[in-house]
């Protein structure tokens, strides 16, 4: 199998730009904003985004789901070969593994930076990143 | 098991069974204490012979430890102050606390000093040196006294030069890919030119730290006045005197290859005769006892150095003989300023006076250190000295000739300071109950100073074993050459010259004092001190007549100028500088957890920019 | 112990010599200083009345051991000079310890005794004592500086540390020391300026201000001891200054004129003088004295 | 044989899961059940060592998916060295907090699943051959990391997680990004496969995600400028978090930094890169430690400051260099956690953790004093100590490749360690003590703990020979790419015949 990044269609190039442009979207909530709330929606923007490009590296155009199907082996001997022929046109499956884990690891990461959240608009009483400095130097 | 060890693991273990026999009882602790050191001094001087040596493996690298005539030389001080002190401390220490704590330090720097003189190789060198710096830093702080100050002077400095070494010896072990002190030596030659300047250069910064030599000397007023003075006898006359030992070598065996147009020999003397006149100015301004033999400490390790920089035969010679010593006076001074410091609570000069008929034999002890200190006939010093003038006019080293006679020549100011206020001047009542120091601090300070008595009329017994060292050094030198190297020794064959003048200088001097006590023995008697005349007028009862505020000042007034600013000064500068730069640089982390986030894509930014010139 | 009786004798004899030429010197000082005042002053022998009576005054009281060996040590200082320094060419008579390099053992004894008398003087517990002893030790450092250049000169210029060696020279080339070395001598002659410690270096014992200093709780026996261990140590001093720069004497004729030439000096000096401070005094012999001895130095060495 | 490599995720991730429930049962097994858990993982380690010494590279294959398809486990003389370490440091610091949160049982329950699993996280980053399952570990280690560190409720310590959170969060995502950069191109995530088809990559591409790679880890290994969340975290979280942060978790970000750059590519220029950015990070964090007026951020300075040389000592790059990397970061996670864990002591009642709250506590906690001092004393490289061999090997290893420079610097850092490190045990044993303070004894097991630890210094320090075996193997193993890659691959080759 080739993979390769930039001889893409307009569709596959437009996965990538509207990846990157989460991505920055993303970059640009967490480092500019000041409000905790905000940042941590930055960070989640941006963990889309990742997961938007990472899927987007397995697409293959109108390919098919990666099932090796009863009706698609049929009675084809399961040698290297044919399961090579057999997955052509197949989308990648290990993107798609790794979108799962990645988006459950996000979502694990975001829950504990909302408690924190929490935690410190309690002790703080403000969202304000610039106010909350008592950790310096 | 080779008895090297042996002697290691008794002084460890006898410096782990003090410690922890501290929680059980004092007098298991001393008897340890005391037992652990008789029978290092017994089993080295009996059991271990000169060649003997022994060799292991650590960690990939080949160890070798063994005795040489030069190392025995110094072993000598160590061991023979080493074990005065001990019997010293055991007296001086009483009723003080963290007893263990000391006596495990003071067990260990000897070991390391030991293991500093048996070691041939430079990683059990630097091993024992750091053991040594550490061991001798736990004592400096004991007292508790500026730790933060002193303390960290002294192990800052120490560090510098020990570092100074590693860079050296790292230089070394790539370059031969061994570690032996003799094979470096033997290959030094071959090195490339940059290499042999800079050897001697960093191996020198670290010996100087130690024998505190200008402009590094600065933790040592410091540091010697703080520990306690049962153990800167040993501090300044054994531990600094590692400094020389090392000195010695890098000069004999490296120093002496560099071409003469380097200046390096030159410099260096110019730096310990400078090291002993500024040592001894200061020591002349001081009040406290134990500051004033610090910074004559420093002097007299000026004078040692030069011996050791101008490196004739006859310096070496002389920087030896006063190398041990020095050991002799500068211990005894400084047990005496301890029993002071025990019987009156004070080494301040401006408040203790007149303790000359309290203590007697802390007195005696004191003048006969004073006058070997001051190298007047008929005690050893004047044979070191001696030797010194007559090497430096020998090697045409004139102007350094008339330093040296200066800085010695005002040592007598702080030497009479010493013995003057301390001793002599007013009986003041304050000190009227003070009472002699017990039998165990006086004995060795007295056993210390008729040391230097007999080494004046006899220095053959020091000479000798100094002149084996220096065949070690390989100095081309048998006896007869040793004895022919200076006039003073040349026609009694293995005794001095001096003896029938020190036979014309006793018999005046007690042909005289006999004349003196005999006439109107009946009617002489003593008198108060209260009981003097002043100008006719009879002193009452509370007028002060002590002299001791500002002692020398007319003379420090003419010094003034050189004496503005201590160099510690530049160094307190540049480390409030470096301080002030450090908070500085913490500033980055200026808790803002955004700015820590815009960091890591600024790094990524860059690296991304410079890519092709990180990653060719 | 023939010999050893017959040096015995001859360091007797030169002991008397060196008291009653060192006393008269002192008488004459007194003298011819109140000459120049326009006084009359006392007879020339009037220091042999003062030192005959402090022998025979009767002392009742010391302040201690060290008082009472002070002035032993002292006249250690001046014996062991006397017996060190040659006192006539070739001389058979008066006993000779010297040896190679007893100019630098003369450097040291000649502190010993100061320090010694210091010392006994610490005990008396008079404050004027001490004080003129930290003066008196501040002005020797400032004096053994010239001095010590002088004798460096001196040293590599003739290559050796003998004071019979620098005899028998100028005996043998018949020129002075002090022509052909002119700076060495100036800075020597300067130094002895202090040594002497009279005017304008006499602060040390200053008698208006500090009694006397050192010596003001001695008297009595320990005053005479003192007082004539200073005209012993006066007189040797004179006679090392003619044996190292002019040429030594022959007999004792020629060293008393010499001598005398010499003390005019110090003496005359003084008598114009007003008196320098402490610091005054060291600044002075660091100044145009050592500044001689450094051109003495570079003439020795250059030349 | 006694298990294979995969026990170490398994075990103590089940552990972790059980641990609640049990509480049900009976209380004290939350506290009993990690430490046998450990004890257990100690003694496979230690006996899979020996079987790695004896036979060679154990590489386990998960699930049946043969190399470079499946996941697969390398347990080489480096990963083995490294898993023993941190399963050690994890064993010593359970005994420490053994008594932790003793009357709390639900805060006790939490915190030993999370440092369960932090510790389970760290081993797996270092045993997996695989790098998306390397990112799933790195994020179970900073997960439970920043939970560990917000773990007390009262102080600022959310604040300090959160910092971490931020920067732990975009770490991720430039991994995600080199890893996602590294598939487009290879097709594959096995390790040794991408090592082994490196060159095939365009170069552009190579040297962006190896950038990306050394920013996201470089997170994880403290290096200067990344590491801001470093000290906060690090002064915030509990003792003996602190010590397990120190001795485990940046020991696992630093190995996968060096695996990256050692094994994945071979880019030239990333050995100076290391050096100098390591130098940067040393000089920096040294110089402001100086100036820390609270005992755990002056360590957490000087723990950075140790990373830096670590990473110095891998940029030399030489067999000896990594051999002294390997040393320093065994006798740094040894000496560091000691530090931790007796400094906490030191500072127990505080709130705000000045150093000057340590004043003359010595008389109070002689154990613990003693063993900090020695700690100190350790790290600034003194001898007998542990800490010197590995500063002399990180020395040496420079001067044969002739660097002075490097080392005059690092001696030079190394006498600003000395100054803080020294001011503080003079503080501890000369000073006054503070009326206000209330110093707290330690438990028997936290002493034990610490006693432990202290006499590892002593004995690696006497007798460096008991460690060096075992770490040149490890930097060989390190070195020998080749060897590596074939170890793996030949295990899939044989699964498919």
């Amino acid at each position: 199998m080739e993979f390769k990044l930039f001889d893409l269609s307009i569709v596959e190039y437009a996965f990538f730009i509207t990846a990157v442009l989460i991505i920055l979207i993303g970059l640009y909530g967490a480092l500019v904003k000041k409000t905790l709330i905000k940042i941590v929606i930055g960070l989640s923007v941006l963990d889309a985004g990742i997961n938007l490009l990472l899927i987007s590296v397995g697409y293959v155009k109108s390919g098919t789901a990666p099932i090796f199907s009863p009706a698609l082996i049929k009675d084809m001997p399961l040698t290297l070969e044919n399961i090579k022929k057999l997955s052509e046109g197949m989308v990648d499956p290990v993107p798609q593994a790794l979108v799962l884990t990645a988006i459950v690891i996000g979502f694990g990461v975001t829950a504990v930076a909302l408690s924190l959240v929490i935690r410190l608009y309690r002790h703080h009483h403000t969202l304000n990143i610039d106010e909350i400095k008592n950790l310096k130097w | 098991m080779n008895m090297i060890y042996i002697v290691f693991i008794v002084l460890l273990g006898g410096a782990l069974l003090t410690f922890f026999a501290n929680r059980i009882s004092g007098l298991l602790r001393d008897t340890f204490f005391l037992l652990t050191i008789l029978a290092t001094t017994v089993l080295f001087f009996t059991k271990i012979h000169i060649g003997d040596t022994v060799s292991f493996t650590l960690a990939g690298l080949n160890l070798k430890w063994g005795l040489d005539a030069f190392g025995w030389y110094f072993s000598l001080i160590v061991l023979g102050l080493g074990t005065m002190a001990a019997f010293y401390a055991l007296s001086y220490m009483k009723g003080k606390d963290r007893l263990g704590y000391f006596y495990f330090s003071f067990l260990i720097s000897i070991l390391s000093m030991l293991g500093i003189l048996m070691s041939h190789d430079l990683v059990s060198f630097f091993i024992f040196w750091e053991v040594m710096t550490w061991s001798s830093y736990l004592i400096v702080i004991y007292s508790g006294r500026n730790v933060q100050k002193n303390g960290i002077n002294y192990i800052l400095l120490s560090a510098l030069g020990a570092y100074a070494m590693l860079t050296a010896i790292v230089m070394v072990y790539a370059n031969i890919h061994t570690l032996s002190i003799s094979e470096m030596i033997n290959t030094y030659p071959q090195f490339s030119h940059v290499q042999q300047v800079w050897l001697p250069v960093l191996f020198l910064m670290a010996f100087s730290v130690k024998a505190a030599m200008m402009p590094l000397h600065v933790w040592a007023p410091g540091a010697y006045s703080d520990a306690p003075m049962a153990y800167t006898s040993v501090f300044s006359g054994a531990l600094s005197k590692m400094g020389i030992y090392g000195m010695v070598i890098v000069f004999v065996s490296m120093i002496s290859y560099l071409p003469d147009d380097t200046l390096f020999k030159e410099t260096f003397a110019w730096l310990g005769a400078i090291t002993a006149i500024l040592g001894t100015l200061w020591a002349i301004a001081q009040d406290d006892a134990r500051k004033l033999l610090a910074y004559s400490s420093i002097a007299q390790l000026g004078y040692i150095i030069t011996g050791v920089a101008v490196g004739t035969d006859l310096a070496m010679l002389s920087a030896l003989f006063l190398a041990a010593l020095h050991a002799l006076f500068k211990g005894t001074l400084f047990m005496a300023v301890g029993a002071i410091e025990r019987q009156t609570g004070t080494v301040k000069f401006t408040e203790v006076t007149g303790l000359i008929r309290k203590m007697p034999w802390t007195f005696i002890a004191s003048l006969l250190a004073i006058i070997a200190l001051a190298g007047i006939p008929p005690l050893g010093g004047f044979v070191g000295k001696w030797m010194l003038y007559e090497s430096l006019i020998n090697s045409n080293h004139y102007i350094l000739v008339i330093a040296i006679f200066f800085a010695s020549t005002a040592a007598f100011l702080y030497c009479y300071k010493f013995l003057f206020g301390f001793f002599l001047g007013q009986e003041e009542k304050e000190w009227e109950n003070v009472k002699e120091a017990p039998a165990l601090m006086v004995l060795p300070m007295l056993i210390l100073a008729a040391g230097t008595l007999v080494l004046g009329t006899f220095p053959g017994i020091l000479l000798k074993p100094a002149d084996a060292a220096m065949q070690t050094l390989g100095y081309a030198s048998t006896e007869g050459h040793l004895w022919s190297m200076s006039i003073l020794f040349n026609e009694w064959g293995d005794q001095v010259l001096l003896r029938p003048l020190v036979y014309a200088i006793a018999g005046t001097f007690l042909f005289f004092l006999i004349i003196l006590t005999v006439k109107g023995w009946k009617n002489t008697r003593y008198v108060s001190t209260k009981d003097i005349s002043s100008s006719g007028e009879v002193p009452l009862e509370y007028e002060n007549l002590t002299f001791s505020v500002n002692f020398y000042q007319p003379f420090l007034r003419a010094v003034g100028p050189v004496m503005k600013k201590r160099m510690i000064y530049y160094y307190r500068e540049f480390g409030s500088g470096m301080e002030a730069l450090f908070d500085y640089s913490r500033r980055i982390y200026n808790g803002n957890g955004q700015t820590y986030a815009i960091y890591v894509m600024i790094f990524l930014v860059i690296i991304l920019l410079f890519k092709n010139s990180i990653f060719g | 112990m023939q010999e050893i009786l017959q040096y015995t004798w001859g360091a007797l004899v030169s002991f008397v010599v060196a008291f009653t030429v060192g006393i008269t010197y002192m008488g004459l000082n007194r003298k011819i200083t109140a000459r120049v005042q326009n006084r009359i002053g006392p007879p020339w022998y009037q220091n042999f009345f003062d030192v005959l009576k402090l022998g025979s005054k009767e002392t009742s009281i010391h302040h201690g051991v060290m008082q009472h060996m002070g002035p032993a040590f002292i006249m250690v200082t001046a014996v062991m000079s006397l017996l060190i320094i040659p006192i006539l060419n070739d001389n058979r008579f008066f006993p000779n310890l010297n040896f190679h390099g007893d100019l630098v053992f003369l450097l040291y004894i000649m502190v010993f005794g100061p320090l010694g008398m210091a010392l006994g003087a610490g005990q008396t517990g008079n404050p004027n004592s001490a004080i003129g002893v930290t003066r008196g030790l501040s002005q020797m450092v400032g004096f053994e500086i010239p001095w010590v250049m002088a004798l460096v000169a001196l040293m590599i210029q003739y290559k050796t540390t003998s004071i019979v060696d620098l005899m028998n020279l100028q005996a043998e080339t018949g020129r002075w020391l002090m022509f052909t070395s002119p700076f060495a001598f100036l800075a020597a002659v300067l130094a002895m300026l202090g040594m002497f410690r009279y005017a304008p270096f006499d602060i040390v014992g200053a008698p208006q201000e500090l009694a006397s200093g050192p010596m003001s709780e001695n008297g009595g026996k320990y005053l005479f001891v003192m007082m004539s261990a200073g005209s012993v140590f006066a007189f040797a001093k004179l006679t090392l200054y003619v044996d190292l720069f002019m040429g030594g004497a022959n007999n004792l004729i020629i060293l008393v004129v010499k001598t005398f030439i010499l003390y005019l000096i110090p003496m005359l000096y003084g008598i114009v003088s007003p008196r320098y401070r402490t610091e005054q005094a060291i600044r002075y012999f660091w100044g145009w004295p050592s500044l001689f001895g450094l051109l003495a130095i570079l003439q020795a060495v250059f030349l | 044989m006694v298990g294979t490599p995969v026990l170490f995720i398994a075990i103590p991730l089940l552990a972790a899961f059980l641990i609640p429930l049990l509480g049900f049962v009976w209380k004290e097994s939350v506290r009993i059940l990690p430490g046998l858990v450990l004890l257990y993982l100690l003694y496979l380690a230690v006996n899979l060592m020996g079987q790695v010494a004896h036979s060679g590279t154990i590489v386990e294959v998960i699930a049946g998916w043969a190399p470079p398809w499946g996941i697969n486990l390398v347990f080489s003389p480096l990963t083995g060295l490294l898993t023993t370490l941190m399963i050690l440091m994890g064993f010593i610091i359970w005994i420490y907090s053994y008594r932790f949160k003793n009357i709390d049982f639900r805060e006790a329950v939490k915190y030993f699943i999370l440092l369960l699993m932090m510790i389970t996280g760290s081993v797996g980053i270092v045993l997996t051959g695989d790098i998306f399952n390397q990112f799933v570990f790195i994020e179970i280690t900073s997960i439970s990391a920043y939970a560990l560190t917000a773990f007390y409720k009262g102080r600022d310590s959310a604040e300090a997680s959160f910092k971490y959170l931020i920067i732990g969060s975009l770490s991720s995502m430039f991994l995600l990004l080199a890893i996602v950069l590294i598939y487009s191109q290879l097709g594959t995530l096995n390790m040794a496969d991408i090592a082994d088809k490196a060159h095939l990559m365009k170069p552009g591409f190579k040297i962006l995600a190896l950038i990306f790679f050394i920013t996201g880890l470089g997170i994880e290994a403290e290096i200067f400028p990344l590491n801001g969340w470093t000290p906060d975290a690090y002064a915030q979280a509990p003792g003996p978090v602190g010590a397990a942060f120190s001795g485990i978790v940046v020991k696992a970000g630093v190995y996968a930094m060096i695996r990256v750059i050692f094994t994945l590519f071979d880019v030239s220029g990333t050995h100076q890169f290391l050096i100098i950015i390591g130098m940067i990070t040393l000089i920096i964090a040294e110089m402001a430690a100086v100036k820390q007026d609270r005992l755990k951020r002056m360590l957490a300075y000087s723990s950075i400051g140790q990373m830096g040389l670590v990473i110095v000592a891998f940029g030399i790059g030489t067999e000896e260099g990594v051999f002294a990397a390997l040393f320093l970061m065994l006798n740094h996670a040894i000496i560091k956690s000691l530090l931790f864990l007796s400094g906490s002591y030191l500072v127990y009642n505080s709130t705000e953790k000045y150093i000057h709250e340590t004043d003359g506590l010595a008389k109070h906690l002689p154990i613990t004093s003693f063993l900090f001092a020695l700690g100190a004393i350790a790290i600034v490289g003194m001898p007998p100590f542990a800490g010197f061999w590995s500063k002399w090997s990180i020395l040496s290893a420079a001067a044969h490749s002739n660097m002075i420079l490097v080392i005059v610097l690092i001696l030079s850092v190394s006498i600003i360690e000395l100054v803080y490190y020294f001011r503080v045990v003079n503080r501890i044993y000369f000073f006054p003590k503070q009326k206000e303070v209330e110093p707290k004894r330690p438990t028997i097991n936290a002493l034990i703990a610490m006693s432990i630890l202290g006499i590892l210094i002593l004995v690696i320090g006497f007798y460096p020979d008991s460690v060096t075996g075992y770490l040149h193997s490890a930097s060989q193993s390190l070195l020998e790419k080749g060897k590596y890659i074939q170890d793996v691959l030949s295990t899939g080759q044989l699964f498919i015949q």
